[in-house]
């Protein structure tokens, strides 16, 4: 997996949004010694999903360390690690664990800077897969996305194609500040598309557009993004034009291309699959209704994951949002303008 | 660095402070030969009842693997080779003992008077696979180690109340390293709770070795800092565990508090039916570690006891294949809940305003019917 | 402090906030066998801010316990004393070691009814100061009430006066769901008010409205909500006319009192102290601008802390809302409309 | 309860396993004698030196309590009585090391090179009293015990990364119960880390005493767990703390891994400016402890071994009390920083879409000055 990495051309990949991954991973490491990755089954066995595949065998156990069964401890680890010149890249293996690591990453990962006035910083990343829709067992469904764009000082990254996995994954890395970089795993092994293993970067506070329209903006993130574009699809049909924005960098949000699509078209759906209330949705729809309030011509409308706990597997479809679900909301858009 | 060249530091100023010891307890050996006497609560009949549930819990699990396989049930975490862990557990529990599981005690839970179709729903996907079972016992707990701070809370719960029972708590290796293990750990020993860890050490938590989780050479040492008492137990020995657990339930009954028991034993399958443990360890290992394994050195114990033999063995697989194909259509033909059921069981009290959530189900509903 | 229980006749108290938290705990556990309280320094120190003062001499150290320094144990012990038929009364010492609780928070107390089918319960309460203002070190002055209030299963309940802080801390022990508690420590020693302490639990899921008026709607909850009423008296001086609405219970939500407030007055001014991003304060402004579309004569107003941590408290003044900027908001929905 | 009318279950089965053992470290009794020879770094000139840290720790520690009675500074935790912890811990650090302090440390602090106004400046409620020191050096941490586990993480950074140094972390007696703790000493000792750890054993959590937090009888033993060195030592004797640290650095060194080393001292003082230590416990325990202090006992020490006369201490009393004086006055004359550094180092850069947020605050200062 590596030997590219010694050829002077990059070469072009195809690449699902796991390998893409597992790409960058690969090149960050390369190039910068100072990148270490951490983390629970990270090793020998490549994670879980084998995101970390190759990478110890590559660049050795001091590099990819399998670290005991704590949380709290990945995200700790990671601190002090970041606070003596490293760049941890650290995993924690579903987001439905994420919890233990929550004190180190709002009480420190996201003050070391501030705290000390810039002498001690913390780049760390902390990759988790995320969502649901692979019928996976009780927490291993999770995308609590919100709680950690409510921390202040970190960023939260959330890539929806091979390609911006690719270019966010190293920005991620390269940022100085802690970012935590959510991979949504119901599209990990989704098509696979070209990616240019040259290591470019993407910025990590703008929005993708994904597909220019006229009727309604369409926005969302990680997996809903699949359905979000089938769903415009299924509008085209209609006759309806539908732009839809892939927000990608949660936090800080870039509002800004938000509004401007909101202003030229009036409606706006935003579609997710956290649970609803007190969710990402919330804050883009409060600053959308804000900033829009004359242009808009009809409420904006969530689709949204509902406030319970995703069901286990057996009925996990009735708790996601879908393509009818996205399409019923752009309708009530243009039935209450 | 200046301290390297320094000559070494003498250990000066010292003086002895304290000293502790660790015990292992074993009965049967691998072979199935008796280490020294057979205990009084081993009757024939104990260890008969033993050697069957231990054949059902393996029979149930490789079936459980089938249906995983033919796409008929989900994940699935195998209790292969940790057999006689889960039978003595449940065997020595009383009834109105607290039993906090972890996700791979489905022998234990059997004998708890978990129905096998249950156990099946819970796997396949649908919560009421957690309804049934001891009113007082936990569901399954897929976080690792935060049964155990349950399980310390329902043990304070017990001496609050006055209770004489237990709360027994089993979790793995890789549990051992997580702060809820040790934090409740500790609290047993402050609060002198009655409280039963046992760890299955199964040498694996997922890819990653024992050694990796802990550089101490047991886990049983671990009850030392918290003040409480350690032992290890030959975990493939269903004598040894039970007997560990009788005198952890004695322990706490004398309000001596709470004890770890480190059972030692090898998880022969993959760590669930979505992990290929080929990628980080050796057929050979695997090959070594079957020779250890629990039900044969039972078997071979009964034999030479004249308690078992081949015709009962027969029999037996035969009646457990039954049972559990019973089992497995049982489950099967239980409708999945119903869409709404997500919301019956969030609030004892459905909080009026969240009518709009059910609103919203019933729109997406109404176009999930209509296709 | 505990004789008058045994008293027939109700009396009346001159009570703080704090004082009311304490006397209600009194009341519950006098009253009900199954009640006990646990935490940090609530036994014979009666708790850092005495909120759990004369509990242990009153009813023994068998209810009231003295825990070890480990917040995950403290909600761990919770959910398993819950499990048996307790009904734990927790304490974090601030809600700035909250985190360390949250796995147990999110993956159990919300969940155990659910996964369960309504088998095993978790009738628990956690109690914690929150917010800032009070001139204390870091970690000291947190309001991360929007995490609490995604998680399902939860509810989050924050009174802002003393017979407020009685009435709903005896209707979160008596519930039988797990109970976030939030106490505002900046007014946890204001005026004094009277309280019959007769034992009477208010609502759990019903905003209070302080004070009608017609021009605006003020939505607000906490310490805040001294601050809002400053602005009330303030504007009222101007002319302008404000209803005051204290949240008091943020999950669930009690979504129609704030929106037939403002479908009448026609504006709508949120304040509180967390971070303004992602906050709860976003799924308020989300809903009332959906719903109230048609009603709105200007876009809702956010008055919050900013996206950045408390500053140390020689600056926190910078950081905390104020009646200033909330009169300021209120403006800006005259000019906007 | 059926086992309770059984016959006690006898310990059956049983081997013996592993054995462990946990030594003191003291050289200073209370009077100030040596219990053992001198050793070599505790040179006359040493001893000189840590005496003098010792009071100036004791000096500034009363001048920021009365700051803070008189409404000039913040909360403040009081290390009246740790000096030799605090002083023992910055004499052994090398320069290089990785200091990861908790709140209790102003001792350390000072020798780590913190101006003493910085520390006042923290105290104060301005995050600039954190900018100085080391640059690897970690700033005081308040959440209790998550400390530890960056510096664990620091102490794998220098391994990674090869250098010899050791990281070096305290944490109260009440830290030594939350889950972080523990995760760090496994991780330690699994990755066979250059880690100290130095629990200040003050006796109480605020109010909570020692024995609650634990029911073991050492703090020390914990080590056992986590397959690390594990020692205790007299705290109030500045030479066992430093040696215990020399001898922790050279296990560090030898690749041998981490050590924990509980120091007994005892907080004279409240826990803070803002607790009354009053509500639980007795001026008899306080009295008793006093007895203990360390700067009498090496005051005692200095005098027999003529190294410290009456002048000496009235001389270098005054010389701290005008240092301290002198820090306070360069405190107070610090005005406070802008209202905009809330947002100067929440990112390295500046995210454009957050400009809102710099408008927002423009208005509200604009607002804070037309009073
Ligand atoms: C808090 C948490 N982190 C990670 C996981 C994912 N995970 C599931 S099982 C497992 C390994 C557990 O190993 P061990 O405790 O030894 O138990 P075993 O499965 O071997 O019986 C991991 C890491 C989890 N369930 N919970
Ligand atoms: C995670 C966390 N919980 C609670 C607190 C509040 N608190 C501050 S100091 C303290 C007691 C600490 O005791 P100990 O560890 O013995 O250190 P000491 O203050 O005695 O030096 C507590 C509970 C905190 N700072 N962090
Ligand atoms: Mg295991
Ligand atoms: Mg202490």
């Amino acid at each position: 997996m590596s030997q590219h990495h010694q050829q002077p051309v990059p070469a072009t990949q195809e690449c699902t949004l796991l390998e893409a991954v597992n790409l960058a991973l690969h090149y960050e490491m390369h190039h910068d010694e100072s990148v270490v990755v951490l983390g629970e089954d990270v090793g020998t066995n490549g994670g879980v999903f084998r995101a970390t595949s190759g990478l110890k065998e590559t660049f050795g156990f001091k590099r990819v360390m399998d670290t005991p069964l704590a949380e709290a401890l990945i995200a700790g680890l990671s601190v002090g690690m970041a606070s003596q010149g490293l760049k941890p890249v650290a995993e924690i293996q579903f987001m439905g664990f994420i919890f233990p690591a929550f004190e180190h990453l709002f009480c420190h990962a996201g003050r070391m800077r501030n705290r000390t006035r810039g002498r001690m910083t913390c780049p760390m990343v902390l990759r988790a897969p995320y969502g649901g829709g692979i019928h996976a067992p009780e927490h291993h469904s999770e995308s609590t996305e919100a709680l950690i764009a409510h921390t202040p000082g970190i960023r939260v990254v959330i890539p929806s194609s091979p390609a911006r996995a690719y270019g966010l994954l190293l920005a991620a890395i390269r940022d100085p500040d802690p970012v935590v970089f959510l991979e949504p795993k119901r599209i990990y092994r989704g098509t696979k598309l070209n990616i240019l293993d040259d290591g470019q970067a993407l910025p990590l506070d703008t929005c993708f557009t994904l597909r220019t329209g006229t009727d309604v903006t369409l926005i969302s993130w990680g997996a809903c993004i699949a359905d979000t574009l089938e769903a415009a699809d299924a509008l085209s049909e209609k006759g309806i034009s539908a732009e839809v924005i892939d927000v990608a960098t949660i936090k800080p949000l870039d509002i800004h291309t938000m509004i401007m699509s909101v202003a030229s078209t009036g409606r706006c759906v935003i579609v997710h699959e956290a649970a609803r209330s007190f969710a990402v949705g919330a804050e883009i729809a409060a600053q959308i209704s804000e900033k829009c309030f004359l242009n808009l011509l009809a409420p904006v409308q969530r689709v949204t994951g509902f406030d319970t706990h995703m069901p286990y597997f057996r009925n996990e479809q009735y708790y996601l949002p879908n393509s009818k679900d996205i399409v019923a909301a752009v309708d009530r858009c243009f039935k209450e303008a | 660095m200046k301290a390297i060249t320094q000559a070494p530091i003498e250990a000066q100023g010292h003086q002895p402070l304290m000293a502790f010891s660790l015990e292992k307890i074993q009965f049967l050996d691998t072979d199935g030969n008796w280490l020294c006497e057979r205990p009084s609560f081993a009757s024939d009949q104990w260890l008969v009842q033993a050697y069957k549930h231990m054949v059902l819990n393996r029979v149930f699990d490789s079936k459980a693997i089938a249906l995983q396989r033919t796409g008929q049930m989900g994940t699935y975490p195998s209790s292969l080779g940790q057999e006689a862990f889960g039978t003595a557990i449940g065997m020595a529990l009383q009834k109105d003992d607290v039993f906090v599981p972890y996700y791979r005690d489905h022998g234990a839970h059997l004998l708890r008077g978990h129905k096998m179709s249950d156990l099946l729903l819970y796997w396949g996907g649908d919560e009421r696979g957690s309804a049934s079972g001891p009113q007082q016992d936990f569901p399954i707990c897929v976080p690792i180690a935060t049964q155990i701070t349950h399980a310390a809370g329902a043990a304070a719960a017990l001496k609050i109340k006055g209770q004489d029972q237990i709360a027994l708590v089993t979790i793995g290796d890789g549990g051992t390293s997580k702060g809820d293990f040790f934090e409740s750990l500790n609290v047993a020993g402050a609060w002198q709770l009655p409280l039963v860890v046992v760890v299955n050490n199964n040498q694996y938590a997922i890819s990653v070795p024992r050694e990796i989780q802990c550089g101490a050479p047991t886990l049983a040492q671990k009850a030392i800092g918290a003040g409480i008492h350690g032992v290890q137990v030959d975990g493939n020995d269903v004598v040894a565990v039970y007997q560990a657990i009788l005198e952890a339930r004695q322990r706490a009954h004398l309000h001596k508090g709470a004890t770890l028991i480190e059972a030692m034993t090898y998880r022969l399958g993959d760590h669930t039916t979505a992990d290929d443990a080929s990628r980080y360890r050796s057929n050979e290992e695997v090959k070594q570690a079957w020779l250890n394994e629990p039900i044969k050195r039972l078997q071979t114990a009964l034999h030479q006891l004249n308690l078992w033999s081949a015709e009962q063995e027969q029999a037996w697989q035969q009646q457990c294949g039954e049972q559990v194909d019973q089992a497995v259509q049982t489950y099967l033909n239980i409708k999945p809940d119903s869409a709404e059921s997500m919301f019956d069981y969030l609030y004892q009290d459905w909080p009026e305003v969240m009518n709009e959530q059910l609103d919203l189900l019933a729109d997406k509903l109404a176009r999930q019917q209509h296709k």
